[in-house]
């Protein structure tokens, strides 16, 4: 009974208030402090990272698809706002530069056009199989967006128009991150959520109760793929410039992974936890050992997959399973066994 | 242990507030290292210090992809801050001496670090004027910022030509721009004789300007374009690129993006008997690393450079390349490769804009950068509308018996091109 | 027997591993309202067949029907919406989440529209649960991870899940094994009662004969994934060639 | 037509390489059911490695292999000892993401000692010879070679040996091969030091034909992933029929197309491992256990 008492107090009504009144407490910090440009871009950056973060749980933590290649969409949603306002003019005659609010939306669907197309073979894939699939979807794509230079401008990039407005900036996207941390709470309590968890448990079990798994799991990675492709659109203009190697990068994937994993799988708070700490270590320690401070990454990486897989708020939510030996175990006894299936 | 559990959630949920709230609150990035904290302390002899300053900013790469570069920028920067603080004596702004303080970052090669720090510079740290980070991608996410404030910003490490396309007033690059890499060498075997080019780039920002451009000098020198190929960053393998040209049998061959990739073309043209009349290759042959690490295969070699010692250019400041070389060894242990050099006549040109107008207004030193003309240790300086340097001719080296040595233009050359370059079956 | 269109029905059912036949030609019939016994030794394409059944496993001949639809090429989630449900052998719970959750996951759902499936689980479903975990004497466990469950609890559990949506046939794979005699009894009787008051079909894959013998009207008996025989549980048990595939070995 | 020729001799040279490249991630997979994503760094190690010891005592990166190849051996003895036996029949995704962890680590620790500088090993055979018409790089060819005679050499080893009979056993039944005797730990570490000493030898062999940097592995990775898909797990006929299939394949595209085939090289190497994994998921050849991929 206990457990139900912490999961009552802890992932439910109480943080989502908790996070409601945050929200709005940052809503009206800019306006009650002169805030400078440095602290609004800052905290734009941590609710870019927060919002990344949730976006790859949902995929990769809810459902149990562990996707090695999520910035992909970023690079889909930044080249496509960077083509629609720079490019489309070249051809289609009468249509000129899109604004940023007209792109926007439209990056976030291309990010979720390209998650059906990419996602209707791979996620008929078993899970280490995407991962290495959805990696090999990345650098292609990075390729592929090279390639086609007459659109992309190649490994030239694009230019979009310098306008800054860090305080639009701001408010943009901690409206952003707040619908996108709701909707996640909501898809977590909705059966939609549920189902996904059940896929992540046991798809077999879950398909042969009436979930319709590969349109689940479509859906969850379409929503994930549209919200990073805003995300990406957004931060091509925030940045004002894009070419595939700043768009397409590595660490990006690794980032979301990494604070999915610290703050807890499958959570609704966990990531955005993990990724708040993460930014705060990255800004006040790691840059004190600059050159070193990927290969803690990795460590950590390993340290917390292999110890505390269950992540801080895994960890603090089932205390049963503090006891790193019975974590172990537990974590042992939890797969799911296919081979049920195939033998008699 | 039970009732710890217990308020657990609340303990974590308040800290997750408190953090978030408490994030705006530690320094953004700490200054990396301790060289610009020290740097304006180490340039202060107390006594005979004007009390002006000026504050000059800069978010360059320490670590990263571009650590190395970023290295090489760093050093050209406070080799100058040391000394226009020591032995210039300080800005002259009109009648008064102002000392320069200079705030660097640590950017990681990573542009939402440097939109960061560029933005922390100029909100928090006040800073009066720019100077650029290293890479043409990363110059153009801080002069969008530079922009957005109305600072200007000088830099000497972003050769992209679109870095000048965006209309952006108080942008100014010191260096000759990517599309003009190829111009001399281009020039200098079109004179012996070559008629067709084949074209190899990696692609990414930098290079596809460089091969945009050889592609227009080409024509312009009246030379046939038989092939352009391009190939991803971190390429592994170019033979297939290399199998293509040997087949079209071309006079001149002109290629790379990175360091990489000169050392791969020179092993795949080895390897697979592809003996054009000259190899041009636009990163590499300049940087004595590439010599150790070819060896007796770089000779013949082609490469352009921005600056070189042995150049015949001189200044009133630092007088002429080879003090500079000398001053750069004293002070580095090193010798300055051309990103230190052109760092360097970035913090100069910036200097001299700031003296000519007399005043630290943004308008004033603007427009005195704008009707600059003048010659530095580096080369010759002169602003286009635009903000790129039109003044400056690319130099061409050739590696000759291990050396490298400058062989275009004819103004700053010291030894005769050597063309056509014997076949590799003949060495 | 009444004459009527069978429940679910398999004509010709073949399903290869490799060049093994693990179900060959079997023919089968359960009608509305019917306990239907499948028997056979270890190995002889019990489970094997209940996957083909419920479309986890794709079959090489023949045709299934349910509800005189043909259900050879659906989904398994088609079939469950069209009222088959099945347990599993190895027990297949989510032990990391709670009985009643585990409950809510199988409950009543037809595929509607996403906006439908975006809210949480109506209180009808959680009613629903509720009884069913009482009846199934889960109810004071309803919160509990389904890790910590007994295996005889976790069995009923599963049975529970599979009732939860309301389906028309329920398949049960091995139901008893593993389990202690008063649990097997409430389980007989729960199966009983199902059957008698709301009517549902029962495909049962059993090991226990009396088991078998108390609940069922009809017996299939597979044998290297073949019918061997079919009849009334006493016809089964003197049928010489059962006797024979059973105990012939020793 | 003579340069679709000299595509498919540059294919081929390529393809014997990544069949030897190949061998240890395939083993790994197919014995101990590890994706080991770090992979690439071995390689890197590897030829690394080769380059320390050209540079500081002048050896010869092949006869380097004879030192190389031991210490490796040992180092992944100790690796398998202390970290990937914990990941050893643990869900994939435990092994992907700790693999993935180590592969970041290595490259940016190899960074810090190295530096991101490239370097290469020189060797003064470096030409080419014609034959038929067709130009063979030297040193390609010999690196061909030896590809070859490690994947016959590993073969004999498996079939043939006490020792690579157990390592057989235990990929195809570990329990069985449990009760007949075979210490399956034991076996673990050794296959995992065997694949590694490989994978690092392929690393040093491969140090003469292209720059030696920190980020060179993750390409190799994703390759090595693509022809265990089409070569089946663990087999080494498989892995050298993929090698040469994905290197001919690479070679041909970056031929034909025009202007940016090279580039087109990744990508391919993609596109060919999900159609593989989607049409024929059980690989080209059969291997020591089917992929289960859906």
């Amino acid at each position: 009974m206990r457990t139900r008492r912490l999961e009552t107090i802890f992932s439910s009504r109480n943080t989502f208030i908790g996070w409601i009144i945050l929200l709005i407490l940052l809503a009206l910090y800019p306006q009650v402090t002169e805030l400078s440009g440095i602290r609004l871009l800052q905290l734009t950056q941590i609710f870019i990272f927060i919002t990344l973060a949730s976006n790859w749980n949902l995929i990769g933590g809810m459902t149990g698809y562990v996707d090695f290649g999520h910035a992909v969409f970023f690079g889909v949603g930044a080249f496509v706002m960077g083509i629609l306002v720079t490019q489309v003019q070249n051809y289609i005659v009468f249509a000129p530069g899109l604004s940023f609010w007209q792109a926007l939306p439209i990056a976030g669907l291309a990010a979720m056009l390209f998650a059906l197309l990419i996602g209707l073979p791979t996620l008929r894939l078993k899970g280490p199989y995407f991962s290495i699939a959805m990696l090999g979807t990345f650098v292609a794509m990075r390729e592929i967006v090279r390639v086609l230079k007459d659109f992309t401008g190649g490994g030239r990039g694009l230019d979009l128009p310098p306008v800054l407005n860090r305080e639009r900036d701001y408010y943009f996207m901690l409206v952003w991150m707040g619908l996108v941390l709701i909707a996640i709470w909501w898809i977590h309590r909705s059966e939609f959520g549920q189902s996904l968890m059940a896929i992540r448990e046991d798809e077999v079990g879950a398909e042969m109760r009436g979930i319709n798994t590969t349109k689940h799991k479509i859906i969850a990675f379409m929503l994930a793929a549209f919200s990073t492709g805003i995300i990406g659109g957004f931060w091509a203009f925030q940045n004002t410039y894009i070419d595939p190697d700043v768009v397409f990068i590595e660490q990006r994937t690794v980032e979301m992974v990494m604070a999915s994993m610290l703050g807890g799988l499958g959570t609704v708070w966990g990531p955005p936890l993990g990724a708040l700490i993460l930014y705060v270590l990255q800004d006040v320690v790691w840059s004190r050992v600059p050159e070193g401070h990927l290969v803690v990454l990795g460590v950590l990486l390993i340290i917390i997959v292999l110890f505390v897989p269950e992540g801080i708020l895994g960890t603090f939510k089932n205390p049963s399973s503090t006891s790193l030996g019975r974590l172990l175990r537990g974590y042992r006894e939890e797969q799911p066994r296919p081979e049920t299936v195939a033998t008699e | 242990m039970k009732r710890v559990f217990k308020f657990l959630p609340f303990v974590l949920v308040l800290m997750f507030l408190l953090a978030a709230c408490a994030v705006p609150a530690p320094a953004p990035a700490a200054p990396a290292g301790g060289e610009e904290a020290a740097a304006p302390a180490e340039g202060a002899p107390a006594e005979e210090m004007p009390a002006k300053v000026i504050r000059i900013g800069a978010a360059v790469s320490d670590t990263g992809k571009y650590a190395r570069e970023g290295g090489d920028t760093r050093h050209g920067y406070l080799l100058w801050l040391d000394w226009v603080n020591e032995e210039y004596g300080g800005i002259k702004v009109g009648d008064e001496r102002y000392k320069v303080e200079l705030i660097m970052y640590d950017d990681e090669g990573d542009p939402d670090t440097t939109a960061k720090l560029v933005e922390k510079l100029i909100t928090e740290d006040k800073v009066d004027f720019l100077l650029g980070p290293y890479s043409s991608g990363l110059t153009k996410s801080a002069s969008a910022i530079a922009e957005k404030y109305d600072m200007i910003m000088v830099e000497g490490n972003g050769a992209s030509e679109s870095l000048f396309e965006r209309g952006f007033k108080n942008l100014f690059g010191v260096l000759t721009p990517a599309g003009n890499y190829t111009q001399s060498a281009l020039e200098a075997v079109s004179k012996q004789g070559a008629k067709s080019v084949v074209i190899a780039y990696e692609d990414t920002a930098f290079p596809t300007s460089v091969a945009e451009g050889a592609q227009r000098w080409a024509q312009e020198y009246g030379m046939e374009i038989l092939a352009v190929e391009t190939y991803p960053k971190d390429v592994a393998d170019v033979s297939s690129i290399m199998t293509k040209f040997k087949d079209l049998n071309p006079d001149v061959f002109v290629g790379g993006g990175h360091f990489n990739d000169a050392l791969l073309f020179v092993r795949a043209a080895k390897e697979l008997d592809f003996s054009p009349k000259a190899m041009i290759i636009t990163v590499g042959p300049s940087n004595p690393k590439f010599v150790q690490e070819v060896g007796a295969d770089a000779n013949y070699i082609i490469g352009p450079t921005q600056w070189e010692a042995s150049m015949s250019y001189e200044d009133p400041y630092f007088g002429t390349a080879k003090d500079y070389y000398d001053r750069y060894l004293a002070k580095w242990g090193e010798p300055p490769t051309y990103q230190a050099a052109e760092s360097t006549a970035t913090a100069l040109v910036l200097q001299l804009a700031i003296e000519q107008a007399g005043s630290l207004e943004t308008a004033a030193v603007r427009e005195a950068l704008k009707n600059m003309d003048i010659t530095t240790f580096y080369g010759p300086i002169k602003f286009d509308e635009t903000g790129k340097n039109v003044g400056k001719p690319m130099g061409s080296i050739q590696i000759q018996d291990g050396e490298i040595v400058v062989v275009a233009p004819e103004s700053a050359a010291v030894a005769d091109l050597i063309y056509p370059m014997p076949p590799w079956s003949e060495r | 027997m009444v004459q009527q269109q069978p429940l679910l029905e398999g004509r010709n059912v073949t399903k290869y591993f490799g060049g093994l036949a693990a179900v060959h030609h079997v023919d089968f019939a359960v009608y509305p309202g019917e306990i239907v016994g499948l028997v056979g030794p270890n190995g002889s394409g019990k489970t094997t067949l209940f996957n083909c059944l419920s479309r986890i496993l794709p079959i090489n001949e023949g045709e299934i029907y349910f509800k005189g639809k043909n259900i050879t090429h659906a989904k398994p989630y088609q079939v469950a919406h069209m009222g088959l449900a099945r347990t599993f052998q190895v027990i297949r719970v989510y032990r990391k989440m709670t009985v009643l959750q585990n409950m809510l996951i199988s409950r009543q759902w037809r595929g509607e529209g996403i906006l439908k499936m975006l809210r949480p689980s109506s209180k009808a479903t959680h009613e629903r649960a509720r009884q069913l975990l009482d009846f199934l004497l889960l109810g004071h466990l309803m919160h509990e991870p389904a890790g910590h469950l007994s295996g005889g609890q976790r069995r009923l559990l599963e049975i529970g899940m599979a009732l939860m949506p309301d389906p028309d046939i329920i398949l049960l794979d091995e139901a008893t094994s593993g389990i202690n005699p008063t649990l097997i009894e409430t389980i007989k009787d729960r199966i009983r009662q199902l059957n008698r008051q709301e009517g549902k079909t029962f495909l049962l894959i059993e090991h226990n004969i009396d088991f078998i013998s108390d609940l069922c009207s009809r017996v299939y008996v597979l044998d290297f994934g073949e019918k061997l025989a079919e009849g009334t549980p006493e016809e089964i048990k003197n049928n010489p060639a059962v006797i024979e595939a059973y105990f012939g070995a020793e | 037509m003579d340069q679709l020729l000299q595509a498919l001799v540059n294919g081929l040279l390529l393809g014997g390489f990544y069949g030897v490249m190949v061998l240890g991630f395939s083993v790994i997979w197919g014995v101990m059911g590890v994706i080991n994503l770090a992979h690439g760094e071995f390689v890197m190690i590897g030829a690394y490695f080769a380059w320390v010891l050209n540079r500081s005592l002048g050896i010869d990166p092949f006869l380097s292999l004879i030192v190389i190849m031991p210490v490796m051996f040992f180092v992944g003895w100790l690796l398998q000892r202390v970290l990937i036996n914990r990941i050893v029949e643990r869900p994939h995704l435990i092994a992907l993401l700790v693999t993935f962890g180590l592969s970041i680590a290595l490259a940016n620790l190899f960074k810090l000692f190295f530096t991101a500088d490239p370097r290469t090993v020189p060797v003064s055979y470096n030409g080419s010879f014609e034959l038929a018409g067709l130009t063979f790089p030297i040193v390609k060819t010999i690196v061909f070679g030896l590809s070859l005679v490690v994947m016959l050499a590993l073969h004999i080893f498996l079939q043939y040996t006490r020792l690579g009979k157990s390592i057989r056993a235990a990929a195809q039944n570990k329990e069985a091969a449990r009760i007949v005797g075979v210490e399956v730990g034991r076996v673990y570490a050794i296959t995992f030091g065997i694949c590694i000493a490989l994978t690092a030898a392929a690393g040093a062999m491969v140090s003469t034909t292209i720059p030696v940097f920190p980020f060179m592995g993750p390409p190799f990775t994703l390759k090595a992933f693509t022809i265990t898909a089409l070569g089946g797990l663990g087999r080494i006929p498989g892995a050298l029929l993929g090698g040469i299939i994905l290197g001919v394949v690479e070679t041909l595209v970056a031929i034909m197309v025009p202007g940016v085939g090279t580039n087109l090289g990744i990508a391919t190497s993609f596109v060919l491992l999900v159609v593989i994994l989607i049409v024929r998921p059980q690989g080209l050849l059969k291997g020591l256990r089917p992929m289960e991929v859906t």
